[in-house]
């Protein structure tokens, strides 16, 4: 199914069209607005934003597959991406990783059968004061300790 | 044999005769007749085994699965002096392979036997076979092709 | 101007030039995968380090601007040492099936390990591994035999600007793909095979067809458009297998596209004509021999017949005509042209011409621009008058149906001489016909729409009794 | 503790808006630049300051500037707030918490290279951050100090804010700048430079969000205040992140030269648990680890620590204490790097994961003799072999860890297993 972008992101796509000098640019920050819309990027919404920033597919393909921050499409409602870089190790974050896999019965990169979370265990995240550190869909949760993360979870709905 | 120093040999009846020698002859003949294991093959009746490392008849090997184990390189066919190796190389019907012989088959009667396709076989799917036996009553029975390579007939 | 010296020989190259091509262009050959001359400088492979003096350590080639002064060595101990390393990590995750590959004997890895590389492996872990798959309808990819060189995505973003092929994820995760359901397919899709430094993009055209250790490799120039791209005939068994473009800076530069690519199928295909044969009033048809058809063919050759050559013919072959033209004073002459196609341009200057004729200019340059123009019409009207007793076609024009116009009117002829490399309606119909020899049985010349008379020579035997139209037309 | 200048606010509610930067003397420098200052003279200013870039490197910023061409438009600036270095986490507090004090120094920058155009690259974790920052823009240019005739003068400036979304490797300058114009980040060939030719292959100065956060104090308060902090040859103030096995870990802006123990056992509370010192990282992970013998007598600035074997990098200190696994802790970074590795030159794409398989082989129990050699010579292969650095920044770690922990790597290739149990 083709996809398309509604007027309100329509109307971003436009305002960031000013704000660089060429087309290619908008790459980066259209997916942004992709993945906001369609609550992760798939192959329709490659070719939607490749469409619009006037790019091959491929290229979008490309770029989409080389940064990872990017939502996957078919994610859960809450995506878990676990920080796993050493200062976050030093302090926990391997229990912390743990304690979700068999909380939520799940493998980093996996959805749980409701559709509610993907666990993802991911490279620094730039919080090694304040770690272990979870980042829950677009926010912090941060000094985790399994306990409290229990809390967050259930808080979750 | 020198006697003396001329260079002529003085000989009496008895070594003349060689009886002696005759005899030293005769129990050799014997020793053989009874004793020394015979090593005469009464070939065709009886089959000979050639040795180990002799270059015979052609053959090509198996994977476990019963396919054929060359994947169609032309190494063998590169390496071949005499050049009587014509191979032609198709996709392999098999998902795990690549590549594999349509056709394989050398002509035996250029073949110089020096196993040099077996040296330069990169999957040791090529092998001589110590059959040395190969007959044929017309040219194109020497022309092995690869069902005859795979199966020996 | 800039003056350096690369491994002692005084070299004089434009500046802002790289190292690499000053080297490549004086005949010093430095080690690359992913340097193409024709597209931008990507400087991933790492393989083409040279030692500058006064530089700390050795530097990329192709990266390296020239410089006055400069000194250069393109091989020395470090220098290798370090090409070793880089083939070692090549190689880490390389399946190593030079058996089974078609790039071996061709293949830039394969050649570099050999001059550089170790004979055993420290990598003892899993390899990575990806997909086989067709990626267009020419070309297939082993992508575990890639070497990332990304000269084929930039072929595809510069050259034919079509961008069909991405690298897919991130560090060795790296993978060329293709995006679901967009394959390779624009008209030059063939030329990523040629530029592939492995054999990640194969053909499938040519795929498992021949080693090339065992290939032939002749030069001849492409008949399908008037272009004219230089090409490299690879011929197995006495049969052209591949084929594959020849650099030529004024021509076609490093490319060809798939159509001519794949022309050589046509001097195969199984309505070649390969025998001399009349047909009676009744209708039968005997096979015959050279020399009886040329002395047919001088009898009914005059004033009142009509000749109709294509722009297929060699300079040799229109020449020759033209000396026949002349000694029995035909008037009747006309060019035979293959309509006209579109024209295509690309990124780098390439083009694939409109004209579909490889030498319209030769047929200008022999018999003038009203013949080549007015020509055909006035031969058609003279047979569909009667005032041509005899008609006269040397076609050779491949992948092409005459006209319909024309096989009607040539029914009307007393007597109608066909001369082609294949059978075709108007065969059917001929008194006498001629095989004769496609561009790639004989040596002859086209000129091309530029004006360049570009040679070609013989690749294969002819096909049967088929002649080149000149060794026909001189015994006239 | 010393005055705190860059993170003084950083812990005071409401910090990020723009009412209380304005209490703050809030654009009172960028005022002062654009009206009383020459380019050329702004620019001799913050030579004469002895700024130098805080994004790892330690390059003078001044200098940095005076590379641009003059006559060539449009040109751009980038501010670098793809903080993404293991250990690091400075910048994303300065900009949660004080994104005014960055935009004013994007300002100043800009008007003393005669920018038009600036783009902050903020890795795309930071969604809160981009969040913010844009409504500090917002509020900014309400307030006319972006836009069109920014303070009455003729000077035009616009900032956007360009998210990542997660490469560590955009991080590096000219990854940053191909990851702007809707690339893969692949850093660029070096020559050409940024600075000749960068963003949209026009001029572009690249700088990092605390050295651009220093700009507006180094006006208000002058070159010469700023020189009184710090060492002679790296001025001013430094934050310093701590993290790892610290009683307190967190962000502690110190002066450059400030001993390591110190901001271990006074500031970061001392090693938890009561345990004792193993190793410390001093400049994020790329850095080559130091012992504790070694970090006893180190004091952290960009000399000092140059001597030890290591760098001071962007300052984070990462803190290991005696439970630590060296092997384990090395199998960590190593992963990360293999993770993060753009896979665009050879040595770096295989080498990274090649070390990744061996060190995974060895954590796991399987190493085998002959695997540290390998290690070092594969390390040996890589550095200075690539386009940018990260091949180093992966092949530093390997070879001090080896270096420094040697037996541990021996005994767990013999014994295969741990030399520390926990």
């Amino acid at each position: 199914m083709p996809k398309t972008f509604n007027a309100k992101t329509m109307e971003k796509f436009q305002a960031l069209s000013q704000r660089y000098p060429t087309k290619d640019a908008l790459l980066l920050p259209v997916l942004r607005l992709a993945e906001e819309e369609f609550n992760g990027i798939d192959d329709d919404a490659m070719e939607l934003v490749a469409g619009l920033v006037g790019v091959p597919p491929a290229k979008v393909m490309s770029v989409f597959t080389f940064y990872t921050h990017y939502r996957r499409a078919g994610s859960g409602k809450y995506l878990l991406q676990v920080c796993s870089t050493l200062p976050c190790a030093l302090r926990g974050s391997q229990e912390i990783f743990e304690h979700l896999k068999k909380k939520l019965g799940i493998d980093s990169e996996e959805t749980t059968k409701d559709g509610k979370f993907t666990l993802k265990k991911v490279e620094c995240l730039g919080s090694c004061g304040t770690s272990p550190v979870v980042q829950i869909n677009e926010d912090y949760y941060e000094n985790l300790t399994t306990e409290k993360l229990d809390e967050i979870l259930n808080k979750l709905q | 044999m020198h006697d003396n120093d001329n260079g002529t040999e003085k000989k009496n009846l008895f070594h003349s005769i060689y009886l002696i020698e005759i005899f030293k002859g005769m129990m050799n003949t014997l020793k053989h007749f009874w004793l020394v294991k015979k090593f005469t093959v009464q070939y065709p009746e009886e089959k000979l085994k050639a040795a180990k490392g002799y270059r015979g008849e052609h053959r090509l090997k198996k994977d476990d699965q019963g396919r054929p184990k060359c994947v169609a390189c032309f190494m063998c066919a590169t390496a071949c002096p005499a050049e009587c190796i014509h191979i032609k190389a198709g996709e392999a019907p098999w998902p795990d392979r690549d590549k594999y012989p349509e056709e394989f088959e050398i002509d035996l009667l250029r073949c110089i036997y020096c196993g040099y396709c077996e040296l330069a076989c990169p999957c040791d799917a090529i092998e001589l076979t110590e059959t040395f036996n190969i007959v044929s009553t017309t040219r194109g029975e020497k022309l092995y092709n690869k069902e005859r390579l795979l199966n020996g007939k | 101007m800039v003056k350096l010296r690369i491994n002692n020989k005084e070299i004089i190259a434009e500046p802002g030039t790289s190292v690499m091509k000053a080297a490549l262009d004086n005949g010093i050959f430095i080690p690359h995968f992913c340097y193409h001359p024709a597209l931008s400088i990507s400087g991933n492979c790492r393989i083409c380090v040279v030692s500058v003096k006064n530089m700390p350590k050795p530097v990329t080639s192709c990266t390296t601007a020239v410089a006055e002064g400069m000194e250069v060595e393109t091989e020395n101990k470090d220098i290798a040492a370090i090409r070793k390393s880089v083939l070692e990590f090549f190689l880490i995750n390389h399946p190593i099936d030079c058996p089974v590959c078609d790039q071996a004997g061709e293949c830039t890895l394969q050649d570099f390990t050999y001059l550089y590389g170790s004979d055993h492996s420290r990598f003892s872990e899993e390899k990575r591994t990806w997909h086989t798959k067709d990626v267009g309808p020419l070309v297939k990819l082993w992508a575990n035999r890639c070497v990332l060189c990304a000269r084929c995505v930039r072929f595809l973003n510069e050259i034919t600007k079509t961008g069909e092929l991405g690298i897919m994820n991130r560090g060795d995760r790296n993978v060329i793909d293709t995006f679901p359901g967009m394959p390779v397919d624009n008209p030059l899709s063939g030329n990523i095979v040629d530029i592939c430094p492995v054999g990640a993009l194969i053909s499938k055209d040519f795929l498992y067809q021949a080693r090339v250790w065992f290939m032939d490799f002749k030069q001849s120039v492409c008949p399908m458009c008037a272009t004219g791209c230089n090409i490299t005939a690879g011929v197995y068994q006495g049969k052209i297998k591949r084929f594959a473009p020849t650099k030529n800076l004024k021509v076609n530069q490093y490319w060809m596209c798939d159509y001519g690519r794949l022309s050589y199928k046509f001097v195969h295909s199984d309505n070649r004509l390969t025998a001399f044969l009349t047909r009676s009033q009744a209708g039968s048809v005997t096979k015959t021999t050279l020399q009886e058809s040329v002395n047919i063919l001088k009898n009914s050759l005059s004033g009142d017949t009509a000749v109709l050559a294509s722009a297929y013919m060699d300079n040799e072959g229109l020449t020759a005509l033209k000396t026949v033209t002349d000694k029995y004073g035909i008037k009747n002459i006309g060019c035979l042209l293959k309509p006209d196609g579109k024209a295509q341009a690309f990124g780098g200057g390439f083009k694939i011409s409109h004209d579909n004729n490889p030498n319209r200019k030769g047929f200008e340059n022999v018999f003038g621009k009203a013949v080549l123009d007015n020509g055909y019409r006035q031969v058609i009207d003279a047979v569909k008058t009667g005032k041509a007793g005899t008609l006269y076609v040397i076609n050779g024009i491949l992948d092409y149906a005459l006209p319909q116009e024309l096989i009607d009117a040539a029914g009307k002829v007393k007597f109608l001489v066909v001369q082609d490399t294949h059978s075709s309606a108007l065969t059917e119909k001929a008194h006498l016909v001629l095989p004769s020899c496609t561009y790639a049985e004989k040596n002859g010349a086209f000129t091309n729409e530029q004006g360049m008379e570009q040679k070609f020579n013989r690749l294969i035997d002819p096909a049967g009794a088929a002649e080149p139209d000149n060794i026909i037309l001189n015994q006239l | 503790m010393p005055e705190k200048t860059l993170l003084k606010h950083t812990d005071t509610p409401n910090s990020e808006t723009m009412d209380f930067y304005l209490s703050q003397k809030g654009y009172e420098a960028s005022r002062k630049a654009l009206t009383s200052y020459e380019p050329a003279k702004l620019i001799d200013e913050v030579k004469g300051s002895g700024l130098r870039g805080r994004g790892g490197a330690g390059f003078s910023t001044g200098m940095k500037w005076s590379f641009v061409p003059k006559d060539i438009f449009p040109k751009y600036l980038v501010c670098n707030a793809d903080e993404s270095e293991p250990g690091t986490f400075k910048d994303r507090a300065l900009i949660e918490r004080y994104p005014h004090s960055v935009i004013e120094g994007i300002i100043i920058a800009c008007w003393a290279v005669q920018i038009n155009s600036a783009f902050i690259y903020i890795r795309g974790e930071f969604t809160l951050g981009a969040k913010k920052l844009q409504k500090a823009i917002d509020e900014a240019y309400q307030k006319g100090f972006l836009g069109k005739n920014i303070f009455g003068s003729k000077f035009n400036l616009d900032i956007t804010v360009h998210r990542g979304a997660g490469a560590y490797i955009c991080g590096e300058e000219t990854g940053l700048l191909t990851s702007i114009e809707g690339y893969r980040g692949y850093p660029k060939i070096k020559p050409p430079f940024p600075a000749i030719q960068g963003l949209f292959a026009k001029p572009t100065v690249i700088n990092n969000v605390e050295t651009l956060a220093n700009l507006p104090y180094i006006l208000n308060n002058g070159a010469q205040w700023f020189k009184s902090m710090g060492t002679e040859k790296s001025p001013g103030p430094k934050i310093f992140c701590v993290s790892g096995h610290v009683n307190k870990p967190g962000l502690y802006e110190l002066p450059l030269g400030t001993p390591c123990m110190e901001i271990i056992n006074n500031y970061g509370g001392g090693v938890w648990k009561n345990r004792k010192l193993k190793a410390v990282i001093p400049g994020g992970s790329s850095a080559p680890v130091l012992t504790a013998a070694q970090a006893e007598k180190l004091n952290m600035d960009y000399e000092a620590v140059a001597a030890a074997g290591s760098m001071l990098g962007s300052g984070g200190l990462i803190v290991m204490d005696e439970t630590v696994c060296m092997v384990n802790a090395l199998y960590n970074l190593i992963r990360f790097y293999h993770h993060e590795s753009c896979g665009q030159c050879t040595p770096c794409r295989y080498g990274t994961g090649w070390l990744d398989k061996i060190l995974h082989r060895m954590e796991h129990g399987n190493g085998k003799q002959g695997d540290i050699e390998l290690m070092l010579n594969i390390c040996d292969n890589m550095r200075g072999k690539t386009i940018c650095v990260l091949a180093d920044a992966a092949a530093m770690p390997v070879q001090s860890f080896i270096k420094n922990f040697r037996d541990e790597f021996e005994y767990h290739i013999k014994e295969h297993k741990c030399t520390v149990t926990i």
